[in-house]
């Protein structure tokens, strides 16, 4: 069930500085919003969408990051005119919200270790499967973020409550994209066998088409999280469609937005 | 609350806002009754074809200046599924159902008008106005036009409302060949055919068609020449998004209105629109949408 | 600064960028001049007509999402006190001026172009597009397009620039019609019709021509549409507030870009967008403007 | 000589605080912009356009309320979208002006008393010509303002200050308009020959059109400050006309703003 609703504001956080130079706002901030009704059927990796401004005609989707069943948490980089306008959110403001939507995340029966990898803000789409995952298996689960530079760093903290192994790095101060971490995971020698290994990826396009083909290579199951324009976020309008190897077509909001990134085409 | 109904083409509706063929499907209508709001005065499926259709590759939507440009290609399960699977969901909300349909030539509407002879739909939209699907659109052309609703009239007889393309010289004269051949009502208008293109490498982004506020004084102003040019009902639409935009429609000459783009914004939208219509008839001293009809009309 | 000389219809520009008629005058001039910030290729006047218009009542201008409706009606002070009063300012900005010229007739046009014979003006720009003088608008039928054009080829040998109206359904035959007779240059696209009425009483508050981003997409697809159906070169226009903008034009096709609505928004824009392109070919290793058209016909 | 410029707030004053059932930023406004160029050039009467927001297309035309050749004060009432957004200016702040546009005011050379009669945020044109006005001449002052509520009542100190005689009234608490103030005050006894007064009147169109009519009918020299949607705000684009009795045409930036009441064709 989807449901559309009024969301109050209870707290905007700025959880990373962001460049000066990209704005006052520039930055990675979370939002706490309270909205039972969405709250309580809320599943891992699903997401919400956010009425927008004038010009823009389309809601904003985000994934939501946590929920304690009552408020709901979403994490967002200012990009555009409506995160920035969201970014100034103050308490008690008003926010109309449609959600969850989207297919929850599941885990292979027979994971033995699970790895999410995030690039950029795209580690955002993990909070909330990260901590059911933790819950739900007794699998060795790996985080691992890339960022572009330190002033985008967020969320580690939290998932170093959680009780998972957490690797990071930035791309300006260590050098190393979120894809040379993938590359460097895959050398422990500890890890399972590759058929055992389940992987989740969120980031820009590139990097995650980079990681579905080592993945692909290696035999590793990859699951990507797919970004679409929204049009309705419903299953409606079929604006968000994805293309598969197979040459079927698939809808982010509908089928997503987590997909076996083996059967997505990536040059679609 | 005021008396809303409207009696258009034959189709008896709660309220004179329906929304947008494309725009609203079970999913939408699921959750406005879920917020026990308003429903519109009729259901309008997605664009039926023959064949089930992929639709066209990524991306298909593109937001412009207070628009959208959407490039969707008429993407569906094709007409046997969508009466195995879809079209009993959509007649169980209770509400009269128009089923939109889109073909290629006189001899596909036929067929589709035939198909959906036998269920308990209440009338057919005749999409011809379709700008991305290739080739030119339909209902640019005044012949086949005239073709396809006198064909489509002979097949069926459930009212037919006719969509019209606003990418047209004279829409008024497309108009009255489809009131000419037999249309119950015109609906009006389709998309704007529009672009856009990266500026850094020159590579068309998407081409396809303009919806949303951006469009809504070009359609006003095409809703208003044909409800000038024919007799039968007109549903008019384009970038709706309010209350007050749907006034404007009405006074224009519409008997009911059609909203789009705007659901995406808002999926309660067309609740809120109801209800700002009938506060509006309520304030300015009308009983029914029906006696404001009728003074509109004596005005003139 | 790179080169982004131009040579358009004979007309050699500085830069691609030119102020759209009826949106510019001696005072914008003055004040770009006085910030001391880069001027447009050439200078366009507004239309002018044979007597002296005082225009159509107020309101004349009515903003929308994203775009603005005016409804002017060629109000100038004819072409005499033209001639006599604002030419000789308009010429000793020491830029190309290009004049507009708007009439109803084959005659008229002929006329006005014989007035302009002796003066030392670089082309004239055929305005057959205005919507806001009542009847049709000459340039949606393609005869009287190819009548005016033709007539008007045979009165002077100054270049002719024809301006088409996007209110129709196939504006590259309306533009090939041009070409046939002589044209020298396409500008396009003048405004969309548009209306706008008061929910309230349900009087017509304007009804006009729609500009500004809103029609952005849909200008860049109908300038798209004649850079195909053309050989001599086209201006392309609509919505255009950006040099981002002006480089989707320039990637459909356009040899130059024209510039409305935005400079009330922003008197300096015209300068921002002139600096912008000059910016962007740098940066992609483009030594001049030439340079990058030539790339972009060997990539088609 | 008109020039676009760009001018940076020092400070926005909120100086009525409007009513709360109309958004939290309703009421009235005084913004101080630095902008030497315009405060250099600017007369009274005359206006500048300021930088609208990316859904309005057109520039928002202020009065200049006053300057110090460095800074001018704009006084504005929040209406919608772009009022709404001045509102929110923090010192600092870099906005787009041009101007100074428009003709300045004039005196009639025999005037013995001279009357500015404000309705509502009309006052707000009256701040730099009749501070000007009191330096310029010697005759009788009086400025007269009607407001809808207490909420939206501003700028009498300021008048105050200017030394000139000043009446005020508000419709909801004391019943009485602007268009009342102006009967009572031609009742005044002391007031020179009808001949030997220039009024000025800026409000609501329909108010103005009254004065106008009273003002014909004693004779008494009417001048109005008109208000027409800008587009160039410099006579450029025919815009912002406004019909004669004549027949003829006029234009708002380029005429006006300020018309002779009696050649106006108030059903134009
Ligand atoms: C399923 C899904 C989940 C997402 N989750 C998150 C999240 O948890 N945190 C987060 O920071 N971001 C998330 N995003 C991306 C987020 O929706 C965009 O950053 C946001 O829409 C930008 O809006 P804007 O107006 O600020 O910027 P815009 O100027 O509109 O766009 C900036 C960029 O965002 C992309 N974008 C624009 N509109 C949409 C749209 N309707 N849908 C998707 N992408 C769009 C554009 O391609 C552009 O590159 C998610 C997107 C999807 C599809
Ligand atoms: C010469 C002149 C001087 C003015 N001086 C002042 C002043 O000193 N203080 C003050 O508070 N207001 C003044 N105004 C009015 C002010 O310009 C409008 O209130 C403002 O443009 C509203 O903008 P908005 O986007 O907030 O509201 P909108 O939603 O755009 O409009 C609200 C109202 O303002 C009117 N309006 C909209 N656009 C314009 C425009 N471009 N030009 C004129 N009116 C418009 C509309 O008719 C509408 O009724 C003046 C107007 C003119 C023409
Ligand atoms: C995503 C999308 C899909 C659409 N699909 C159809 C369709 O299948 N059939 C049809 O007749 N119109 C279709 N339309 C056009 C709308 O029904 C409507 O005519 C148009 O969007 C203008 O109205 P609006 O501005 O309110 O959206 C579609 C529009 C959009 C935005
Ligand atoms: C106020 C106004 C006046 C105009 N006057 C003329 C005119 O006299 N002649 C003409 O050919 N086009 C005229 N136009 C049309 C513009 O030149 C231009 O074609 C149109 O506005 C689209 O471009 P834009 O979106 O950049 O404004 C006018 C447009 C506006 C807004
Ligand atoms: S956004 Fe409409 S189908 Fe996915
Ligand atoms: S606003 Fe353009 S002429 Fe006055």
């Amino acid at each position: 069930m989807i449901v559309a609703t009024t969301a109050t504001v209870q707290e905007l956080i700025r959880l990373a500085p962001g460049r000066t130079d990209k704005g006052v706002n520039d930055g990675i901030y979370a939002a706490d919003l309270l909205c039972p009704g969405i709250a309580k059927l809320v599943r891992p990796g699903q997401f919400v969408t956010v009425a927008a401004s004038q010009t823009s005609v389309l809601r904003r989707p985000f994934t939501v990051y946590s929920t304690d069943g009552q408020t709901i948490r979403l994490v967002f980089r200012t990009v555009g005119p409506n995160t920035e306008r969201y970014a100034r959110w103050k308490e008690g403001v008003e926010v109309s919200l449609l959600g969850p939507c989207g297919q929850a995340m599941a885990i292979k029966p027979d994971a033995e270790c699970l790895i999410f990898l995030g690039g950029g803000c795209g580690l955002a789409s993990f909070g909330y499967p990260v901590a059911w995952a933790k819950k739900q298996t007794q699998a060795r689960i790996i985080v691992a973020a890339g960022f572009r530079d330190n002033r985008y760093v967020f969320g580690l903290e939290d998932f170093r409550k959680l009780g998972v192994e957490l690797k990071f790095a930035t791309q300006q101060e260590a050098g190393k994209t979120a894809v040379d971490l993938c590359r460097e995971i895959f050398r422990d020698e500890s890890l399972p066998d590759w058929s055992k290994i389940q992987l989740f990826t969120c980031g820009p396009k590139p990097m995650m088409a980079e990681v579905a083909g080592i993945c692909r290579a290696a035999g590793i199951d990859c699951s990507v999280f797919l970004e679409e324009v929204m049009g309705c976020a419903l299953g409606v309008c079929k604006g968000c469609v994805v293309k598969m190897t197979s040459g079927e077509t698939r809808y982010v909001c509908e089928d997503g937005p987590i997909f076996d990134a083996s059967e997505v085409d990536w040059n679609g | 609350m005021v008396d809303l109904t409207v009696g258009l083409a034959g189709i008896r509706m709660d309220n004179p806002v329906v929304p947008a063929s494309g725009t609203w499907g079970i999913e939408s209508q699921k959750i406005l009754l879920e917020a026990g709001r308003f429903r519109p005065g009729a259901l309008v499926t997605k664009s039926v074809t023959i064949e089930p259709r992929p639709g066209n590759p990524p991306p298909r939507l593109r937001e412009t200046a207070s628009g959208l440009i959407n490039w969707i290609g008429l993407a569906g399960p094709g007409i046997d599924r969508f009466l195995a699977d879809e079209l009993s969901v959509w007649l169980s909300f209770g509400q009269p159902v128009i089923v939109s349909i889109a073909g290629k030539t006189p001899q596909e509407y036929v067929h589709l008008a035939q198909c959906l002879g036998d269920t308990r739909i209440s009338g057919i939209e005749l999409n011809i106005s379709c700008p991305n699907v290739g080739g030119t659109i339909i209902g640019t052309d005044p012949q086949l036009t005239a073709e396809i609703v006198r064909a489509t009239r002979l097949a069926t007889g459930l009212p037919l409302i006719v969509k019209l393309t606003p990418n047209v010289t004279d829409i008024a004269a497309i108009a009255k060949a489809a009131e000419r051949e037999g249309a119950n009502a015109i609906v009006a208008v389709n998309t704007f055919t529009a672009m856009r293109i990266n500026p850094n490498t020159g590579q068309v982004i998407i081409s396809g068609g303009l919806s949303g506020p951006a469009i809504m004084p070009q359609a006003l102003r095409k809703v208003w020449e044909v409800c000038r040019a024919v007799k039968i009902p007109v549903i008019g639409m384009g970038g709706i998004a309010s209350a007050s935009d749907a006034l404007e429609f009405l006074w224009a000459g519409a008997s009911a209105v059609a909203v789009g783009t705007a659901n995406f914004g808002n999926p309660l939208v067309m609740a809120e629109i109801i209800e700002g219509i009938a506060g509006w008839l309520e304030q300015n001293g009308f009983g029914s949408l029906e006696e404001f009809r009728q003074k509109k009309a004596e005005c003139r």
